[in-house]
């Protein structure tokens, strides 16, 4: 049975199609979810795309948060629906206190685009399955707002409790405390990642195929192989 | 960012609050379009016909507006009257240098004479930008404009809002718009108002085109002291569009809705494309500071969607941005376009500000609008589309009946009963003035010719070479430019095959069959300050041989020709070489001049800056997998590859 | 019409780069003298009728402001005469 | 020590995008009677000695705001005593 996995579009939204499109090249089919519909439409997992909702005002992510699928979303998303927010998306996921911490203006206060790479933290989320401990893999970062901050309490949680998904290496494009690129939730079905995983899906127009791993991981964990069982 | 579509269903609308000079916010006694409105004072109304009719002895500020004697006896020929206070500003909008082209058009006339003979093309000069057909379905509609005054005066919002333009230039034409390219010259690297500008321009180009979700697939920064006081910003588009999605701009079927789409209209802006853009930039800016405009790439991304689902929808009969001259621009070239006449209730435009005047509503510059014109049917259909993605959408006028004898209708704009503009649209639109200004070879020319490189010392030992190759790996104009680029997104849309540091960038048009295109922008000031008639031939030819090494097919041209002031014959005869230069390069080539923009009065003072023609060439790949990068790959096999250099 | 305003600041624990690199900038115009700057928002929000502090403090709380990095505090101001 | 404010807002004709954005959530959060929402920066400077409100405005003026969008005022503030 073909998985399907809803990517939202919010006004301002822009990675959405390309969200879209990795979803099939690994497999599954591409839902859209539409920010005012509040309908998951039987999805098996969602997507947060990248963009700049509601024009970034006031706090990327901030006014996202109050659509009306965002409700659903949340809902669904402390049952252990499986949620991935890229960039943007990690933005709206920790402005809906969905994942601790927040993303602030980059410290050096210019939007970056570059091919990051990044060491894999944890390997038992819903959407990390597939990659090995500690991998090292190469995708694009672009953002203006992605230096994650949070208490030091809460750092030292994600780390001795492995939700640090991910860790920017070989330098930190936006001073983000402990290059913490992407974190999950205690039970690792929500991901956030700062990284664009749906911008390295081909050869031709990607660094790497890095990214398909994700979305590959996620369609493994939905076909019975439960994250918290490896 | 409701809706208003009560607004438009309702023929009775409050008054707005009567113009009030003192709340425009600029203080002091009126200048420039505010000026205008000097007549209406005390009278309680704004100047109407009926009261031009009866006051022809009226003095009007038509000097202070940039028109000049004889162009304003032109205004009362035609209209067989003094013009309004709203008509004297459309007419000072509209007979502009920007948006006239007095001083180019008869220059410009070689890109259609000269012309090959190409079926690719599917509209061409003239449109708000070319369209040039890729394949049995798709077609591509790519143009470069220029944003220099503004973003000299505000560097981050005039940008910005150069981007906002030269995207709505491509939405208007049906197509979506796919990437952009910023061409950029600044004074020298380490003056102090480079880092006031610099900065803010690309940050202003990435803050709009990142938020709009463009990618950025090239462009150049040039350094060189001639643009200290005059920078270059270039900003240009590609849109896709399936062919039978063209659009057009004519305000046709008489009966139908004149519909503005998008941001309400502000102060922002008033008369800034005649006032910054068509005088020259001397003096302080500070004046012109009620000019600015300031973007909101979100209502622009609004603004795109919405319209892509209107025309998909078939809901659009025609379609104008609102660019530099608002709704004066639109609203005349649609109705000129079509023959038609124009009957437009100003009350009802939605305003940010509710005791504007309707000669400021006329000339204000406020981003992300377009105007469209809808049949009665379809009205309901178009506003609720427009509801769903948030903008406002009102109609705000209707397609009127030729006059008698199929002479063009005439344009009426009313504002609560009071007739403030009667004019036929074509005498805006398409008759302003027309000059063949005097020309001649600057004076130092000759001598700037004898002074030969050859003349320049050579390094003579290891250590001076060394010297040299450092100084020229070092140099601001040769050296890395991802502090620029990295803020430029260029992944967003997942199609960008190829983008810096490649020569080209390429693009996936049709993710089927890999069908794709590259693009370049190359111009340079100095070779074109040398020899015009040749400068512009080398800018044709490098971007030519950009898009040619990754393997793709040119196509079409786009071309930005920044120059001083055309009121000097030097200048002026700087222009009309490139022109013929770049003219008779395309006709040698092949490739057909698809559109383009002229920004005359870049100087300071009396010093122009070098003549700057920057052209953009387009070109056509069948599978973007085989592209050509330009780096060279690890070698397969232990003995590497084999290096060629071609032509002499 | 009454104007509420919303001051949002980041919390004193939060790195303020913007406001840094204008204290870094003090310098070069030849203040020597400023020990810290840092940058937050100010928003005026105008009420159509009465001006309610309690529901500018909940849209403060609930949207305005993250609390996980930021402070806020609510205020009355005037209305300036000319924008009313 | 002594803290000047610096308040920096858009001038009243220029668009703000920001404040629409916000004004236009409101609804979905219940509140249905606010006109206008505007937002600009707060700048706190901290002084080591005297506070200086001339120099504030020359900061102000020079590197915080940008006079050709925005209009800005000076004041002093009581520094709260547990960030001093
Ligand atoms: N303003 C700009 N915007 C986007 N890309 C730019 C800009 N300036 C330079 N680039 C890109 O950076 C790369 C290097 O530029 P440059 O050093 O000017 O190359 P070249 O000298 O080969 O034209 C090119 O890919 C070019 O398109």
């Amino acid at each position: 049975m073909t998985m399907r996995i809803g990517v939202v579009t919010f006004p301002g939204s822009l990675d959405d199609g390309d969200a879209a499109r990795a979803v099939r090249l690994a497999g599954a089919e591409a839902v859209r979810l539409w920010h005012g519909d509040a309908d998951l439409h039987g999805v098996d997992a969602v997507v947060l795309p990248g963009g700049f909702s509601y024009g970034d005002a006031l706090r990327c992510g901030a006014i996202a948060r109050f659509a009306p699928v965002m409700e659903t979303v949340a809902d669904a998303a402390r049952g252990g629906l499986p949620v991935l927010g890229i960039c943007n998306g990690f933005q709206i996921l920790c402005e809906a206190h969905l994942l601790p911490g927040a993303l602030t203006r980059n410290q050096h206060l210019h939007f970056r685009n570059r091919d990051q790479h990044l060491r894999i933290g944890s390997t038992s989320t819903a959407w990390t399955g597939q990659f090995t401990a500690d991998q090292e893999i190469l995708i694009p970062v672009k953002n203006g707002e992605g230096c994650f901050v949070a208490d030091a309490r809460t750092l030292d949680e994600l780390a001795a409790e492995g939700r640090v998904v991910a860790r920017y290496v070989r330098g930190n494009p936006n001073g983000s405390q402990r290059d913490i690129a992407a974190i999950t939730n205690e039970a690792g079905n929500v991901v956030g990642i700062m990284p664009h995983p749906e911008h390295a899906v081909e050869a031709l127009t990607g660094p790497s195929l890095d990214g398909l791993g994700f979305f590959a991981s996620v369609l493994h964990t939905l076909a019975g192989a439960p994250a918290s069982s490896r | 960012m409701t809706t208003q579509p009560e607004t438009a269903a309702d023929d009775v609308v409050a008054p707005p609050a009567m113009p009030n000079q003192s709340a425009s916010g600029f203080g002091g006694k009126p200048t420039g379009f505010a000026a205008t409105d000097v007549l209406a004072e005390g009278f309680g109304t704004p100047d109407t016909v009926e009261r031009a009719r009866s006051t022809p002895d009226d003095l009007q500020p038509h000097a202070e507006l940039g028109l000049k004697d004889d162009e304003y006896e032109r205004i009362r020929q035609i209209l067989g009257r003094r013009p309004t206070a709203a008509e004297l500003a459309m007419y000072s909008i509209m007979w502009s240098e920007h948006c006239s082209y007095k001083s180019s058009k008869v220059h410009l006339r070689q890109f259609g004479e000269k012309v090959p003979q190409n079926t690719r093309m599917l509209a061409g000069i003239g449109e708000n930008a070319g369209v040039v057909q890729i394949s049995d379905e798709l077609a591509v509609t790519f143009k470069v404009e220029s944003h220099n005054h503004p973003s000299f005066v505000e560097p981050y919002q005039g940008a910005a809002t150069g981007v906002g333009g030269i995207v709505r230039d491509i939405l208007a034409m049906g197509a979506r718009p796919v990437a952009v390219m910023d061409p950029l010259r600044f004074g020298a690297a380490d003056h102090p108002d480079t880092a006031r500008v610099l900065p803010g321009v690309v940050a202003g180009i990435s803050g709009y085109g990142n938020c709009l979700g463009l990618p950025n697939i090239g462009g150049e920064v040039v350094f060189d002291p001639c643009y200290q006081g005059n920078p270059l910003v270039n900003a240009l588009s590609i849109g896709v569009l399936p062919v039978q999605r063209l659009q057009h701009k004519e305000a046709a079927g008489v009966g139908n809705v004149v519909v503005l789409l998008g941001a309400r209209t502000g102060r922002d802006g008033i008369g800034g494309v005649s006032v910054l853009a068509s005088a020259t930039f001397d003096d302080a800016a500070g004046q012109r500071r009620p000019s600015v405009q300031v973007g909101d790439p979100f209502m622009e991304k609004l603004l795109i969607e919405s319209c892509l689902e209107l025309y998909d929808a078939g809901l659009v009969a025609g379609i104008q941005d609102l660019g530099g001259a608002g709704l004066t621009c639109a609203l005349t070239e649609t109705a000129a376009a079509a023959g038609t006449g124009m009957r437009v209730w100003l009350e009802r435009v939605p305003l940010r500000e509710p005791s504007m005047s309707p000669t400021e509503i006329l000339a204000s510059e406020s981003q992300e609008r377009m105007l469209l014109i809808v049949t009665p049917e379809n009205l309901d259909a178009v506003l609720a589309t427009a509801e769903k993605w948030g903008v406002w959408a009102t109609a705000i006028g209707e397609v009127t009946p030729s006059e008698a004898g199929g002479q063009p209708g005439r344009l009426v704009i009313t504002w609560n009963d009071h007739v403030v503009v009667d004019v036929p649209p074509g005498s805006l639109a398409d008759d302003g003035p027309v000059y063949a200004r005097p020309l001649r070879e600057p004076g130092d020319l000759i001598l700037l010719q004898a002074d030969h490189a050859e003349t320049l010392p050579r390094p003579s030992t290891p250590d001076e070479l060394r010297e040299t190759l450092l100084r020229m790996v070092g140099a601001p104009n040769l050296c890395d430019k991802s502090w620029v680029t990295e803020q430029y997104d260029r992944y967003v849309l997942g199609n960008t095959v190829l983008a810096q540091p490649e020569d080209a960038g390429v693009l996936r048009i049709d993710e089927r069959t890999g069908l794709g295109v590259a693009l370049s922008v190359d111009g340079n000031g100095r070779y074109a300050r040398l020899d015009p008639y040749e400068g512009a031939k080398l800018a044709l030819a490098e971007a030519y041989r950009n898009v040619v090494v990754t393997g793709a097919e040119p196509a079409a041209v786009t071309d930005c020709l920044n120059f001083g002031s055309p009121e000097d014959p030097a200048v002026m005869w700087q222009f009309s070489e490139a022109v013929r230069g770049l003219a008779d390069g395309c006709q040698q080539l092949g490739i057909p001049v698809t559109g383009g923009n002229v920004s005359f009065y870049n100087q300071t003072g009396a010093a122009a800056i070098h003549p700057t023609p920057v052209v953009g060439v387009l070109g056509i790949l069948e599978d973007v997998a085989r592209r050509v990068p330009m780096g060279f790959p690890a070698p397969a096999d232990a003995d590497g590859d084999l290096l060629f250099l071609l032509g002499d | 019409m009454a104007r509420v305003v919303v001051d949002v600041m980041l919390k004193p624990e939060i790195l303020d780069p913007q406001g840094q690199a204008v204290a870094n900038a003090l310098p070069r115009l030849g203040v020597t003298d400023v020990t810290s700057v840092r940058i937050g928002r100010r928003i005026e929000i105008d009420f159509d009728g009465e001006p309610d502090l309690d529901r500018a403090r909940e849209i403060a709380d609930k949207l305005l402001a993250n609390p996980v990095i930021e402070d806020f505090t609510v205020s009355l101001a005037e209305v300036p005469a000319e924008t009313a």
